[in-house]
């Protein structure tokens, strides 16, 4: 019997995987953060779905919510350094990062 | 109470004096040499205001069986008596030798912070307190090195540093195993066996002592020293500072400390008599008369450590007996070169010879103590030498004393042609306005001259006021009936037998070469030796190409032994270096890399924890 | 099962897994709007509203506005290195047999856990969500503070004006 | 008091666009004010732990649950280092160029604000929230100066940090939906440690605080953010901002949420280990003087956290000795990488040489600082080493422990390299008219290498006061 806590547990391990394999193959510094954003959404459903679980969902929600506002202040400064980047290196290929090595 | 106060104040006054030289640096002409006599001489007069006393000082300090905690007593009184005087002596030495040098001020203050460090060691009686000391020291030796000619001295400096270091680390380990052990750090309440992990604790701390005693395999810095630290610092630490902070540590482990079995005394012997011969074989060949007293310095501690390891009274006396009169006649010996050194400007025995006229004082103060090396008698080093070889021959290993008397020959045939070499047969030209040395630099040589003989006429001196009370700690039988008289017992025949064919080697010598300094060619060019000495001498140029040509097992073994530290540290360094490159090549700089390893970090964790715990 | 309960979790994972995989930055944006309005409605699904209609409108409105600004300012300049990107395209399914098996893996070693299933309880909570923050997690809401203050100075220091040391 | 080490830099902070339009000198001032404050403050509470007669003496807010804080010894101990080296970091910035000086205090001061929020945090919920001001301030410190590889360390950084924060929420979340609660009492309490979400729960929070202090497989972002950080900045963040965010966050949740256990010691000895070997052997290999202390940054933090495993009185005694210790001569170290760059332009160790006689008071201090680094007695680094190697052995991981031995050999033998390439020997071409930097980037060495001195010889006091600080972790 899978119910809907299971179901919602195995939705966030896969968003984790694709986030943590996008993060990985992406040469891309954009689709990096968007790995990561799919990573945080599997994240914010694990907080609420942990939250109905134990039947503290106001409390989960109160935490889901300090969670989104952090995520956007990250974003918003990830995206800052990605522009610089950009104006630096006039190229968003994270493959010629490689300034500092050995 | 008072008594308590002393003996801090022992170990106070020099460091805090040896800083603030470090701090002042002043003008005023003689002033940081006068300070500096004055307050020597002073540490000598606290030692000998409480000689009779056992005194105990315990300091709550840090907690978990560290405590400060010091203990005067027979052993350490003798051990740090000596120290101070030596400290005095070669201070007293240095004023004329380092007159010209800029950097005096840093090398008397060093001379001090190390008199501290030692005293500390020796009058410890807690074992971490003990190492704290210990460590110390490593780095006023490091420093002293450095002080001599630029960057060879430095290279010098830091394979001492690195040597002494490992070796020091080796004491740390032991002690932390002794220490868990004995469920105390308290060095009057920690006896052990040597059965399991002991013996590893045993080893440890024996390595750790006897390298900085200078026994070979650890010896190697030494001879290079040698030719590159101040003289000063030669007289000082490895003549007669280390070996005593060493051999009284080596007493310690080896008769109270730990009970050692009878394969543990048969390691300790193997060292001694390794030590004595390939050092003095070393010695033998040698063209410089700093190197060739380093060797020696090395050589004789051999003679201590076989005789602490036969375990025997007489062996014991005999050995702490050998380590008093090593420190004087080498001290002495190594003030002499000093003053050649000074005199002349050089130690090189090709540019030597004919002193006898020029330096008449110095003649004789080496005449003296050479005697005693060689174990002429009545002087110290014969008595004490023949106390170890009846030692070895009671303990009923042939074998140590066939190698003991074999040293004994070949360290008087070095002297002898020592002794040739500077200050008998013709005086070279740029030697012929060569003066005398400064009365400064004669007396502490003249007076430990004066104490070889002192000490080998009246031996029965030291043996009831020194060593036995010393040596009460060690529960030995028959401490108390050990007495030696000169007499003509089998043992006197056996000197006798030693020093005709030293004396008669030297002539075939002299004959086949025509010269003083050639005396040892002839073993030097010897067939299958000459292969072991070129082998030896030639580690400056490249050891593995040698070391590839090297004829017979022989020769392999004695050249590995003698160089085994260098060999480890220029073998390994290439390896290291690949695989630096390549650690510094899988760093490409890629994050999606380091990303992946670190998921690879998770997925280790994740497994840990799922299937390896509870 | 549910069918509603399938199909809010396919509008969470099938635009995340195009969000991951798009060819174009501007498409795996919008998946990724989609994907935040997954979400969004899983909460609502599961009783959370306020962090779903917070959701709604921080992921789907202002993450997007941003995304959608950096894609916009950044895709006008690098005409070739787009071409280069299409050129290894497809380099990027390289790994998905790896992920596939270790998805495989973890699902197996935990299948007990979800065979059992997770039991539902009841709300038995007093207080709505702001009275939870603002009663219990006062400490979450100066973190918030602090953070939008580390943002504001952060975007003003980053695009400040001038040489970078003036 | 507890609430005014969040709220004095959160104001301080406040106060700087307003310091910029009518005081630009004045927001340094405000900052070493800020800075001098939290110190007194810090010695103040550790006064006050030591005299409290309880030993259990967690001190809430006045505001009860709502803001649920509190000061125990191994935070104070904390703050006090934090505000230590942050007052080193503001003097040294003050003597280097820095664009828009009120905006780099202001982002310190909220980076303080992070981590004394850290230091004093009572739930797991709240840490995460610190974790994230301090790790997003500190990419903007990072990137402060706008060139490549600036751009390039905080990038890596962000994204690997990112990650880890993201495994510590779900972490957290596997925590909370077992036990209901995400106060470290709560958790405490409703921890079964069978179930399986529980395991997974520890196993990613180690993981992503692991990544946050840079242990050895995960430490990859490390060495590139240290050396692409101003210089002033890499002193903040090699001193305090990784301990604090990573080490401590980690000692701090073992200790009062999960306790010790037999399979989480091993771990942490296993990671610890290799990051202690591994990164002192990859600090040999360096040509770059800060990248060489970043390695051996990683191989510090391997020995803190092999003593904090052991889970003995010793070992914890022994780890937070060191974290201090360690604060203050890597942050010394770094202050004279800072000053040696600021005076040769050059970071390069072959591009220095014989700086010593050009710049005596950084000369003498770097040595300090090595020999404090390398363990050499009686400097302070060699009785928190000889603390930890006694504490391991004493734990039964002998092999750890000579291994910890072995380290510090080779500690010793890179330190010496990089001091005798920079400092000694001839003065290379090129750097014959380097002159010592002025007194304001000197002034926070000379303070450090004075503390690092006099905390080895005053090693008993110190010794004695963590025993009292750390009692109520100790059984």
């Amino acid at each position: 019997m899978v119910n809907i806590f299971v179901a919602d547990w195995i939705a966030v391990i896969i968003l984790f995987c694709i986030g943590l394999y996008t993060m990985i193959v992406a040469k891309n510094m954009l689709r990096i953060l968007i790995g990561f954003e799919i990573m945080t959404k599997g994240v914010t459903l694990a907080i609420i779905t942990a939250g109905s679980v134990n039947g503290k969902i106001v409390f989960s929600q109160a935490l889901a919510i300090t969670v989104i506002v952090i995520e956007v202040v990250f974003i918003a400064i990830a995206l800052a350094i990605v522009m610089i980047t950009q104006k630096n290196k006039r190229s968003l290929d994270v493959r010629k990062l490689t300034n500092l090595k050995g | 109470m008072m008594s308590q106060i002393i003996l801090m104040l022992l170990i106070i006054i020099p460091a805090a004096l040896g800083l603030s030289l470090l701090a002042i640096r002043t003008r005023a002409k003689y002033f940081q040499e006068t300070l500096g006599l004055i307050i020597a001489g002073y540490l000598i007069y606290l030692v000998i205001s409480i000689w009779n006393q056992n005194v105990l000082v315990n300091i709550p300090w840090a907690g978990f069986g560290i405590n400060l905690q010091f203990r005067f007593y027979a052993f350490s009184r003798l051990i740090a008596a000596a120290i101070t005087v030596f400290t005095l002596l070669v201070l007293i030495f240095s004023f004329k030798y380092l007159e010209e040098n800029p950097r005096k001020h840093l090398f008397y203050a060093l001379i001090f912070i190390t008199e501290a460090m030692a005293l500390g060691a020796v009058l410890a009686n807690n074992l971490v307190v003990m190492l704290f000391f210990w460590e110390s020291i490593l780095i006023t030796l490091f420093l002293m090195i450095s002080l001599g000619k630029e960057q060879k001295a430095y290279r010098t400096g830091l394979k001492a540093l690195i040597i002494v270091g490992f070796s020091d680390l080796c004491l740390m380990l032991g002690i932390g195993i002794a220490g868990a052990q004995a469920q105390t750090l308290n060095m009057s309440f920690i006896h052990l066996n040597t059965a399991g992990i002991n013996g590893a604790a045993f080893v440890l701390m024996l390595v750790g002592a006897l390298a900085k005693a200078g026994a070979m395999p650890f010896h190697t810095w030494i001879p290079d020293a040698a030719g590159d630290a101040p003289l000063p610092f030669m007289a000082l630490m490895p003549a007669a500072v280390e070996k005593l902070l060493g051999i009284y540590l080596t007493a310690r482990i080896a008769l109270d400390f730990f009970s050692p079995t009878a394969g543990m005394k048969l390691l300790i012997m193997t060292v001694g008599a390794a030590t004595i011969l390939l050092a003095v074989m070393m010695a033998l060949i040698q063209k410089d008369f700093k190197r060739l007293l380093s060797y020696h310095a090395v050589s004789q501690v051999g003679y201590m450590i076989l005789g602490i390891g036969t375990g025997t009274a007489i062996g014991v006396v005999g050995g702490l007996f050998h380590l008093l009169n090593n420190a004087i006649y080498k001290t002495g010996l190594f003030l002499t070169a000093g003053a050649v050194e000074k005199q002349t400007g050089t130690t090189d025995l090709k540019r030597l010879g004919g002193l006898r006229k020029r330096m008449p004082a110095t003649f004789g103060f080496f005449i003296i103590a050479a005697c005693s090396i060689a174990g002429v008698p009545p002087f110290n080093g014969f008595v004490s030498k023949e106390l170890i070889l009846e030692a070895t021959l009671k303990s009923g290993q042939a074998v140590f004393f066939a190698a003991a008397a074999l040293g004994a020959v070949f360290t008087a045939a070095s002297f002898l042609k020592l002794g040739h070499a500077v200050f008998l047969g013709k005086t070279p030209l740029e030697l012929k306005q060569v003066d005398e040395a400064h009365w400064s630099m004669l007396l502490p040589a003249g007076v430990l001259a004066g104490s070889c003989i002192l000490f080998g006429v009246w031996h029965r001196f030291p043996f009831d006021y020194l060593l036995k009370p010393a040596l009460a700690f060690s529960r030995l039988p028959g401490i108390g009936g050990v007495h030696f008289s000169f007499g003509f017992s089998e043992l006197l025949w056996v000197t006798v037998i030693i020093l005709s064919t030293a004396f008669f080697n030297h002539l075939l010598g002299v004959k086949l070469s025509g010269s003083g300094l050639g005396a040892s060619e002839h073993i030097h060019q010897a067939k299958g030796l000459k292969q072991l000495y070129d082998l030896a001498e030639a580690r400056f140029f490249d050891p593995y190409e040698q070391g590839k040509k090297a004829v017979g097992y022989l020769a392999q073994g004695l050249f590995t032994v003698d160089r085994a530290v260098d060999w480890f540290f220029e073998k390994l360094l290439p390896w290291l270096a690949w695989l630096l490159a390549a650690t510094r090549r899988i760093h490409t700089g890629l994050f999606s890399n380091y990303l992946a390893w670190s998921l690879g970090g998770l997925i280790f964790i994740l497994t840990y924890l799922a299937w390896f715990s509870r | 099962m549910e069918l509603h309960l399938l199909i809010l979790i396919g509008l969470l994972l099938i635009p995340a897994v195009l969000a991951a995989f798009a060819m174009d930055l501007l498409r795996a944006a919008i998946a990724l709007l989609v994907a935040s309005l997954g979400l969004a409605l899983t909460m609502f699904n599961l009783g959370a509203p306020l962090a779903g209609s917070f959701e709604l409108s921080v992921g789907v409105g202002l993450i997007t506005v941003l995304f959608v600004n950096a894609i916009s300012l950044t895709r006008l300049v690098s005409e070739e290195e787009r071409l280069e990107r299409t050129k290894d395209h497809y380099r990027r399914f390289a790994l998905l047999p790896v992920l596939v098996v270790l998805i495989g893996a973890l699902m197996y070693r935990t299948q007990d856990f979800w065979a059992a299933g997770l039991e539902f309880v009841k709300y038995d909570e007093a207080g709505t969500v702001g009275e939870i923050l603002w009663k219990s997690r006062g400490l979450d809401l100066i973190g918030q503070i602090v953070i939008i203050m580390v943002g504001v100075y952060g975007v003003a220091i980053l695009f400040r004006r001038g040489s970078p040391n003036g | 008091m507890v609430l005014a080490f969040i709220f004095v830099p959160l104001v301080g902070a406040a106060m700087m666009p307003i310091m910029r339009k009518f005081w630009v000198k004045g927001s340094t001032l405000v900052t070493i004010a800020v800075t001098l404050f939290m110190l007194t403050g810090s010695f103040a509470n550790i006064l006050r732990e030591i005299n409290s007669e309880t030993g259990i003496s967690f001190q809430k807010t006045l505001l009860g649950e709502k803001f649920a804080l509190s000061i125990d010894g191994l935070s104070a101990v904390v703050l006090m280092t934090i505000a230590l080296v942050t007052l080193a970091t503001i003097i040294f910035s003050a003597g280097v160029p820095i664009g828009r000086r009120s905006g780099f205090n202001a982002l310190v001061l909220l980076a303080v604000t992070g981590m004394n929020g850290l230091a004093m945090a009572t739930d797991i919920f709240s840490m995460y929230v610190f974790v994230e001001i301090v790790s997003i301030s500190s990419f903007i410190l990072i990137v402060y100066n706008m060139d490549e590889i600036g751009t390039e360390g905080s990038f890596k950084y962000m994204i690997l940090s990112a990650v880890a924060t993201v495994f510590l929420l779900i972490g957290i979340a596997a925590l909370f939906a077992v036990t209901g609660d995400v106060s470290f009492q709560g958790v405490a309490a409703g921890l079964s440690s069978s179930a399986p979400l529980v395991r997974f729960g520890l196993g990613f929070i180690v993981f992503a605080l692991a990544l946050k202090s840079g242990l050895m497989p995960f430490h990859g972002w490390l060495p590139d953010a240290y050396t692409a950080a101003p210089v002033s900045v890499s002193v903040l963040l090699a001193g305090v901002i990784t301990k604090v965010a990573g080490v401590y966050t980690l000692m701090r949740i073992i200790v009062a949420v999960f306790g010790f256990s037999e399979s989480f010691s091993n771990l942490i000895m296993i990671l610890g280990a290799l990051s202690m070997t591994l990164a002192a052997f990859m600090a040999l290999g360096q040509g770059d003087f800060k990248r060489m202390l970043a390695f051996s940054s990683i191989s510090q933090i391997g020995y803190i956290l092999m003593s904090f495993a052991t889970g003995t009185t010793l070992g914890l005694i022994g780890a937070v000795f060191h974290f201090f210790n360690h604060a203050v001569f890597k942050s010394l170290l770094f202050l004279n990488a800072g000053a040696t760059e600021t005076a040769t332009g050059a970071r390069r160790l072959e591009d220095l040489g014989g700086l010593a006689a050009k710049m005596p008071v950084t000369g003498i201090t770097s040595i300090i600082g090595m020999l404090s680094a390398a363990g050499i007695p009686p400097l302070a680094g060699f009785w928190s080493k000889i603390l930890i190697i006694i504490a391991l052995w004493g734990s039964g991981h002998r092999f750890y422990a000579g291994l910890a031995v072995f380290t510090s050999l080779v500690t010793l033998a890179y330190l010496l390299h990089a001091q005798r390439r920079a400092f000694f020997g001839k003065v290379r071409e090129g750097l014959e008219n380097v002159a010592e930097v002025s007194p304001l980037l000197y002034g926070p060495a000379v303070l450090m290498a004075v503390l690092a001195v006099a905390a080895g010889i005053f090693y008993p006091v110190i010794i004695r006061t963590l025993n009292l600080l750390l009692r109520i972790h100790l059984n």
